[in-house]
């Protein structure tokens, strides 16, 4: 039974594609006069998989954006006090319906001295990363998309592709504003890459891999609980987890993150000249890359798919996702806005230490004797040391910075 | 089939590009980014003979391949550096007025 | 230590987020087409007319001081005559007011004698017509005494004492506007 | 060595010694500054334990050792070869090769790690007291525990590279420890001279660790299949080096530059006074057990490189010799308490290296644990008494000093006895083993002139030490706070250390004074265990293979002699008669000019500041003044050139005529050309340097 | 030759040309990035993962946002005064390309090596990569990490001089 809800959707795409097959022997009969080829039967299949793939990314998180939106707006509404939307559909939980239909039929504006080539790319650019990140995520037990032994790698270098569409977005639309934010957000995002990627690191130690499945696979237990390996658990893994977590938040331009968007300064930054469905492009790469990073998250320290096994793996992998997205909601809820060069003094001073510390402590947990119980539990109070000390001595450093007036560079 | 030659003539082309590109062109940020052209030449006929080689298990192609993004990667942080600060000095990035040693 | 305030500030948010279900008195909140605030009773929007009883009972004669006192003019007012006679009789023919020149400034209840045109409560007064939608005729005008209790009850208490009372004072049933203190007709009230 | 069957606890986990006190050390940087217990807790508890691992270490070794044959003679119960527990791990895989590091433990590093990790752990406890009122107490602990971290890994380390980080960090704790009141401009000065003098003799040592390295192919000392450096030794001395030398020697001497300068020899010994600007815990932790005790003990422990190469040895044995006679000469005049011992320090030095150098390497290294004991003892005494005088540090303000400190007097006796090598304090029989090993070293005045200078030291270190005692302890107190309510001035730096309480001195609390009682009882009787003859336990201990000497009487006789008299001219000239207050030295009258060449310590700075410094700076001089040569030159063929050019000009005009003309176009002509070719641009040397290579790559095809 | 080769090869070449050609700054590093990618794919048709994601992840996430910075930091956005086509610059550029390209051409068609067809099975692997850099080439490796470390200070300080100098 459990199985059965477990490889549910693996059956039924091994099905539509039998079916697709099936179908292509009887039009080739009909055509040809003989089945296809072995290879082309191959070839067939896999085309088929492909697309069902595609399908199921673009649909299940285009259904998951829509949710998010609702989601945010429910959560930041209720954190204030406030009922949010309410009206489309039950809880207003077709919200983000009327949404789209409205950003569908609003009127495309282009600005009259945009580079009107760079302002129409942007949000077709900016939206492929992130639909591409969700390309190297395991979903659940025998449901990962692809199985590249550079997942990892590849997740972030697709990632970085994204700065390069908001700066198109920024300089396309030739406004002072839109600019701004676009080198913001560059600048940001390039900053932070560093301290999510050597957040990530410590992971790709102890697993040994850059593939996701593996990386999934090396968190499993074979008991029903299956929570023991999570790597969150460790002291490093929580310390990366942290860090991974707060990387992402700046890696999506979420708040506290958000001076790209920065609304109270420069409206809406890169995407101020965007109006209907490409600002919807824009937004919905934001929440797509949200839920992307929320996803590695899940997979290289929240055991991926693993879990007790009252819920089939994929629900478990969505479920951990969603909490991962509703801990930044809470965030966005909770904190200001950063400013500057406090982000940019965060990112070098304070994660990037941190996290190569980090990678220094996972070394030492690595080469600590763990087969009895008693050596495990002295190598997790050493490692948890170096880490918890590490944290006390960087966060002396920014303490001391915390309550100094802003400096100047040029204008005092 | 594509053979190893068709890779070395695209590599050599895109070579000759960044090449034309470095002698020709005035201004510096674009002569960096003609010899960033020609380093990514280069990187992709080591990695096509490492493709073709008889002995690919050495690995030698993609660790020279790796080595030299590295060091372009190096080469262009410290190439930009200096295009931004000789356009403090000069206001203007064209390679044609860096002519004075002196500073 | 480093992120303490971080901490406190996410347990704030979260108690806001889970009391927010269970104490509805948070929620600010008005749902306004279904739920709406009760309005205070000094609230007023546009003026109306006051009738006792039937509509044909009301309250105006007609004197034009209001249509004279009123800033943007936008009060129209034809005293009614005798078809007989041709002489004019206490009662106006017509009475418009504009409502998209009215600017509330209660003025023309201010200085009625008679206490014949009031204040009204009303907002959602959109039309689909920008010249003539908003004017207002007599008939539209015209709104009970029961009404005007209903949306000021201690206003038209006093004023209904008072108009009795001026009534046991002059047995004619026309009263003199000289008896009646001009311009003070509503004590100020502080509280709802 | 037998083969490694049972190796004890203690071995395979020796690393714990050193790594204690680093941990300590790094928890405690990371402590904030009001956790002074705390951190003073960590550091004393961690080098206590080290302690405690460290006489296990002992134990076992010397169960190795002596026990098998216990209730045997005494002669018999040498086992007669060397022995080793080794541990080692692979540090990293590079290709094929590995580098590996790893730990020993043999007699030599038994007994060291146990005398360092004890007399650094009574140090602890006594700057407890000591450094009580200083702000800056956590920093002073977290330094010492790193200081005595790596001294102890240094003695635990079976690779010379290993060996060569910790004398590094022990380098840099010594830095940061001589430089702890950096505010003082002396003492910056003394961490940066101290720094820096070492480092001179640091850079031989390297050379020598990579040329044995790539002579033998390895760093460790000793491995299990009995190809580590040392065991190579004799293959090594087979082959040429330099200057004459053997391999083996050139490497031996190259490691000796290392221990020159570490443990101050001639004629790197200038920064180890000035290293008497740290507080005083510091300076006997210097002086006694780690820092330079770590030359004499990098010698000690590549010994059989040294053996292999005679001349080395020689060399080694004379510039002993001569540091020793020549620091107890500085020494007698000397007026800073602190400065007196620091010149005895390089004197005994000087005694242990001779020691090493004429062969007698178990004396030296039993002179180097006695020593460590009581020069503990003798700087903790000052350090007690500079205490109690409210830092006053010069011996002629003192005086009378017994009768108000009289626990810090009496074990100061005994460590100036045991010092001044009186019978049967611990400096007499360790004294008395090196200096049997000089007489011993062979025939002729060349091999027994260091035994010669070494009996005037032995009489000029009873006399320098006698004078101390009579001028700080006995006599009536000479200071200038010896009257209460003159203590206006000077007083604010005196404040960091201990309470201002002007007047008369006042005895050490019990944390500093035990600590020296229990170094006195150890000073006093530790010298039994190394008894001569064939009682010598240490010997017997330290280098198995070697028979110890037998009893020599005329060398006991000597030195006691030489001791008592050294002692009774000492009472003589400031005993009998206390100095009074501001009367001058009575040495000066007897010796003169001399005197005063030795209280300027032989004039060596001054030596250097007039030759190596000089040099340094003329150098700089002569290469500034051939540039402006250079560029006078340069200058006056542009003139030359131009005068030339302008007759040539005259000449050209008037008396050529314009036939020429066209001649001198075409070379201007051809001179524009070729400038073009050096325009600057770099994009045309670009296209020069596409063009020509394709040239030659046309030319390299068609050939 | 197939059609994947062709299409990258487009791809790659346009990139290039554009990026060398256009007189708009940000065009050209947009088309550099193109380019970029055209190599990432060759890099992926040639087995070599592992080099293609980092392309990408060093040429289109750092030095083409550094060159973006650059060209913003500099207030240059298009090189007007750049010569024309037929300006002696541009046929003189041309012209040595062209003898560059044909002493190529020339060594490439006189290899008889160059005509084999990619052998099968042939493919990276990023623990044998992982492995030869800890290994075989670990003192390159070595050499990089610290030119890295001395670029990096060497680019701030460059970039800090003006700073400095206000100090």
């Amino acid at each position: 039974m459990y199985n059965f809800f477990d490889q549910l959707f693996v059956a039924l795409g091994a099905w539509l594609v039998g079916l697709v097959v099936a179908a292509g022997n009887g039009v080739s009969k009909l055509c040809c006069g003989q089945p296809m080829s072995e290879a082309a039967a191959h070839n067939v299949a896999a085309g088929t998989q492909v697309v069902l793939i595609c399908v199921t990314i673009y649909g299940v998180f285009a259904l998951c954006f829509g949710l998010a939106t609702w989601l945010e707006r429910k959560m930041l509404a209720r954190i204030q006090n406030r009922y949010g939307p309410n009206r489309v559909g039950p809880f207003g939980l077709l919200q983000f319906v009327a949404d789209g239909v409205k950003m569908l039929t609003k009127e495309d504006i282009v600005p009259a001295r945009a580079d009107k080539l760079v302002h129409f790319l942007a949000p077709a650019i900016v939206l492929a990363p992130a639909l591409l990140m969700f390309g190297f995520l395991p979903f659940g037990r025998n449901m990962a998309p692809t199985d590249l032994d550079t997942a990892v790698i590849a997740f972030f270098a697709v990632g970085a592709g994204s700065e390069l569409a908001l700066f198109m977005a920024g300089w396309g639309s030739r406004n002072k504003y839109s600019i701004l934010g676009a080198l913001r957000a560059v600048a940001q995002m390039i900053s932070y890459e560093i301290p999510l990627v050597l957040a990530a690191v410590p992971v790709v130690m102890i697993v040994g891999s850059l593939s996701t499945s593996q990386i999934v696979a090396a968190q499993g237990t074979d008991s029903f609980l299956d929570v023991k390996g999570w790597f969150v658990w460790t002291p490093w893994g929580f310390a990366g987890f942290i860090l991974f977590l707060i990387a992402a938040t700046a890696e999506s331009n979420r708040s506290p993150f958000d001076i790209p968007e920065g609304e109270s300064e420069i409206i809406a930054g890169f995407h101020v000249e965007y109006s209907g469905f490409k600002f919807a492009l824009f937004f919905m790469a934001e929440y797509l890359g949200m839920m992307a990073m929320a996803g590695l998250g899940v997979t290289l320290f929240l055991g991926g798919w693993h879990g007790p096994k009252l819920l089939p793996s994929w629900a478990w992998f969505m479920l951990k996702g969603f909490l991962i997205v509703c801990w930044l909601i809470w965030l966005r809820g909770t904190l200001p806005r950063l400013r500057v060069d406090q982000l940019m003094a965060f990112a070098w001073k304070a994660m990037l230490p941190f996290a190569l510390f980090n990678i220094f402590a996972t070394a030492v947990w690595f080469y600590l004797p763990k087969t009895t119980f008693l050596q495990s539990a002295v190598a997790w109070i050493i490692t948890a040391a170096l880490v918890v000390a590490a944290y006390l001595v960087i966060s002396r450093f920014v303490s001391r910075r915390a309550g100094a007036p802003r400096v100047y560079r040029y204008a005092s | 089939m594509t053979t190893l030659a068709h890779f070395q003539i695209l590599a050599s082309l895109l070579f000759v590009i960044g090449l034309f590109g470095a002698v020709t062109r005035r201004n510096a940020i674009v002569v960096l980014l003609s010899i960033e052209i020609m380093f990514n030449a280069a990187n992709l006929s080591l990695v096509a003979f490492w493709r073709y080689s008889p002995h690919p298990e050495q690995l030698s192609g993609v660790m020279f391949a790796i080595f030299g993004i590295t060091i372009a990667a190096a080469e262009a942080a410290v190439g930009l550096a200096l295009v931004i600060v000789i356009y403090r000095y000069y206001k203007s990035i064209e390679v044609d007025g860096m002519r004075s040693l002196k500073g | 230590m480093l992120g303490n305030g971080l901490l406190q500030g996410l347990v704030v948010t979260a108690r806001n987020f889970i009391r927010s279900y269970f104490d509805p008195e948070r929620l600010t909140t008005v749902q306004y087409p279904e739920e709406r605030v009760t309005l205070p009773e000094n609230s007023r929007s546009f003026p109306f007319l006051v009738y006792d009883g039937t509509p044909d009972n009301l309250r105006c004669v007609a004197c034009k001081i209001c249509e004279q006192e009123c800033p943007p003019q936008c009060i129209y007012i034809e005293v009614e005559r005798d078809p007989k006679t041709g002489k004019p009789v206490r009662r106006p023919r017509v009475f418009d007011i504009d409502y998209s020149v009215c600017m509330q400034c209660q003025i023309c209840a201010e200085v009625c004698p008679f206490d014949a045109i009031k204040m009204d409560q009303v907002y959602e007064l959109a039309g689909t017509d920008r010249f003539g939608g908003m004017l207002h005729d007599k008939a539209a005008l015209l709104k009970s005494n029961e009404y005007y209790h209903q949306i000021r009850p201690t206003e038209a208490d006093e004023v209904d004492a008072r108009l009795s009372q001026s009534k046991k004072k002059v047995s004619p049933p026309i009263a003199k506007p000289a008896a009646v203190p001009p311009a003070q007709p509503v004590p100020p009230k502080t509280d709802v | 060595m037998e083969p490694a069957t049972h190796i004890p606890w203690i071995a395979s986990h020796l690393w714990l010694i050193p790594l204690l006190p680093f941990l300590a050390g790094g928890v405690s940087a990371l402590l904030p500054r009001r956790c002074r217990k705390l951190s003073a807790g960590l550091a004393i508890g961690a080098i206590g334990i080290s302690t405690l691992l460290s006489f296990c270490a002992l134990a076992e070794s010397i169960l190795r050792g002596l026990l098998p044959h216990a209730g045997r003679q005494w002669s018999a119960m040498q086992t007669h070869e060397a022995w080793h527990w080794l541990t080692e791990f692979t540090w990293f895989s590079y290709g094929t090769t590995s580098l590996k590091l790893g730990f020993v433990l043999d007699p030599l590093t038994a007994a060291m790690a146990t005398m360092v990790s004890f007399v650094s752990m009574l140090i602890f406890i006594y700057s407890l007291g000591y450094m009580d009122r200083d702000k800056n107490f956590t920093r002073f602990f977290t330094f010492l525990s790193l200081f005595a971290g790596a001294m102890l890994g240094l003695v635990v380390a079976n690779n010379l590279l290993l060996f060569f980080i910790c004398w590094e960090l022990v380098g840099v704790a010594s830095y940061l420890l001589i430089g702890f009141w950096y505010h003082r401009p002396s003492a910056a000065a003394a961490a940066k001279k101290a720094f820096i003098v070492t480092k001179l003799g640091d850079i031989g040592f390297f050379a020598g660790l990579l040329w044995l390295y790539h002579a033998t192919g390895t760093l460790q000392f000793y491995t299990p299949d009995h190809t580590g450096a040392l065991e190579q030794a004799t293959a090594l001395a087979g082959l040429p080096g330099i200057m004459g030398l053997s391999l083996a020697g050139t490497i031996a001497l190259l490691i000796f530059c290392g221990a020159v300068g570490k443990s101050g020899q001639w004629p790197l010994h200038v920064w180890l006074p000035d290293a008497m600007e740290g507080p005083t815990p510091v300076s006997a932790l210097i002086h006694a057990a780690t820092m330079v005790a770590a030359g004499v003990f990098l010698v000690a422990r590549t010994y059989p490189l040294f053996q292999a190469s005679p001349q080395v040895l020689t060399l080694v044995a004379w510039i002993g010799a001569f540091t020793a006679i020549m620091a107890a000469t500085i020494a007698i005049a000397q007026n800073d308490i602190k400065r007196i011992l620091a010149y005895s320090t390089v004197s005994q030095l000087g005694y242990m290296v001779m020691g090493l150098g004429v062969g007698g390497m178990a004396a030296a290294m039993f002179h180097l644990l006695m020593h460590g004991f009581f020069k503990a003892l003798l700087f903790l005494g000052a350090g007690s008494v500079i205490h109690g005088c409210h830092n006053e540090q010069d011996v002629f303000k003192m005086g009378g000093v017994k009768k108000h400190m009289p626990v810090t007097f009496w074990t100061y006796f005994v460590g100036t006895l045991a010092l001044a090598g009186i019978f049967p304090l611990a400096g007499f029989w360790s004294k008395d083993e090196v200096l049997t090993a000089a007489f011993n070293w062979g025939g002729g005045w060349f091999h027994k002139g260091p035994f010669a200078l070494g009996c005037i030291g032995v009489f000029l270190t009873a006399f320098y030490m006698w004078r101390q005692v009579c001028l700080v302890f006995l006599g009536e107190y000479r200071g200038e706070k010896a009257t209460v309510g003159h203590k206006q001035v000077g007083h604010e730096e005196a404040e960091t250390q201990h309470e201002t309480v002007p007047g008369v001195p006042h005895e050490s609390p019990a944390v500093m004074t035990v600590p020296l009682v229990i170094l006195a009882i150890f000073s006093a009787f530790m010298g039994f265990s190394g008894l001569p003859e064939h009682a010598n336990l240490i010997h017997h201990f330290l280098s198995p293979e070697h028979a110890p000497h037998h009893v020599n009487w005329f060398v006991i006789a000597t030195a006691s002699a030489l001791a008592f008299a050294g002692l009774g001219v000492g009472h003589l000239l400031y005993g009998v008669k206390p100095l009074a207050a501001d009367e001058p030295d009575p040495l000066k009258a007897k010796l003169g000019k001399l005197r005063d060449f030795c209280r300027d310590k032989w004039y060596w700075d001054e030596l250097y500041e007039a030759t190596v410094v000089r040099f340094a700076n003329i150098a700089a001089v002569v290469v500034d003044l051939g540039d402006r040569l250079l560029d006078g030159v340069t200058v006056g063929m542009g003139l030359l050139a131009r005068g030339l050019s302008f007759i040539n000009d005259k000449f050209d005009e008037h008396a050529i005529n314009r036939s020429f003309d066209g001649s001198c176009g075409t070379v201007r002509l051809m001179g524009r050309c070729f400038a073009a070719l050096q325009d600057g641009r770099v994009q045309s040397y670009l296209r020069l340097v596409a063009v020509a290579a394709a040239l030659l790559a046309f030319w390299f095809f068609l050939k | 030759m197939d059609t994947a080769f062709i299409i990258l090869s487009l791809i790659t070449v346009a990139g290039a040309v554009w990026a060398v050609t256009l007189r708009n700054l940000i065009h050209a590093v947009l088309s550099l990035v193109l380019f970029f990618f055209g190599i990432a794919g060759f890099f992926f048709y040639l087995n070599a993962d592992f080099v293609g994601w980092v392309q990408i992840l060093v040429y289109v996430g750092a030095v083409a946002i550094l060159a973006i910075f650059a060209v913003m930091l500099t207030h240059n956005l298009t090189a007007e005064d750049e010569p024309g086509f037929f300006s002696l610059r541009w046929l003189t550029g041309m012209a040595i390309a062209a003898t560059v390209g044909a002493v190529l051409w020339f060594a490439i068609r006189s290899n008889a090596a160059m005509s084999q067809t990619a052998p099968a099975g042939v493919a990276s692997n990023v623990a044998d990569i992982g492995r030869k850099m800890m290994t075989d080439w670990v003192v390159p490796f070595e050499v990089v990490s610290l030119l890295l470390t001395a670029a990096m200070i060497g680019a701030i300080v460059i970039a800090m001089e003006q700073i400095s100098h206000r100090k």
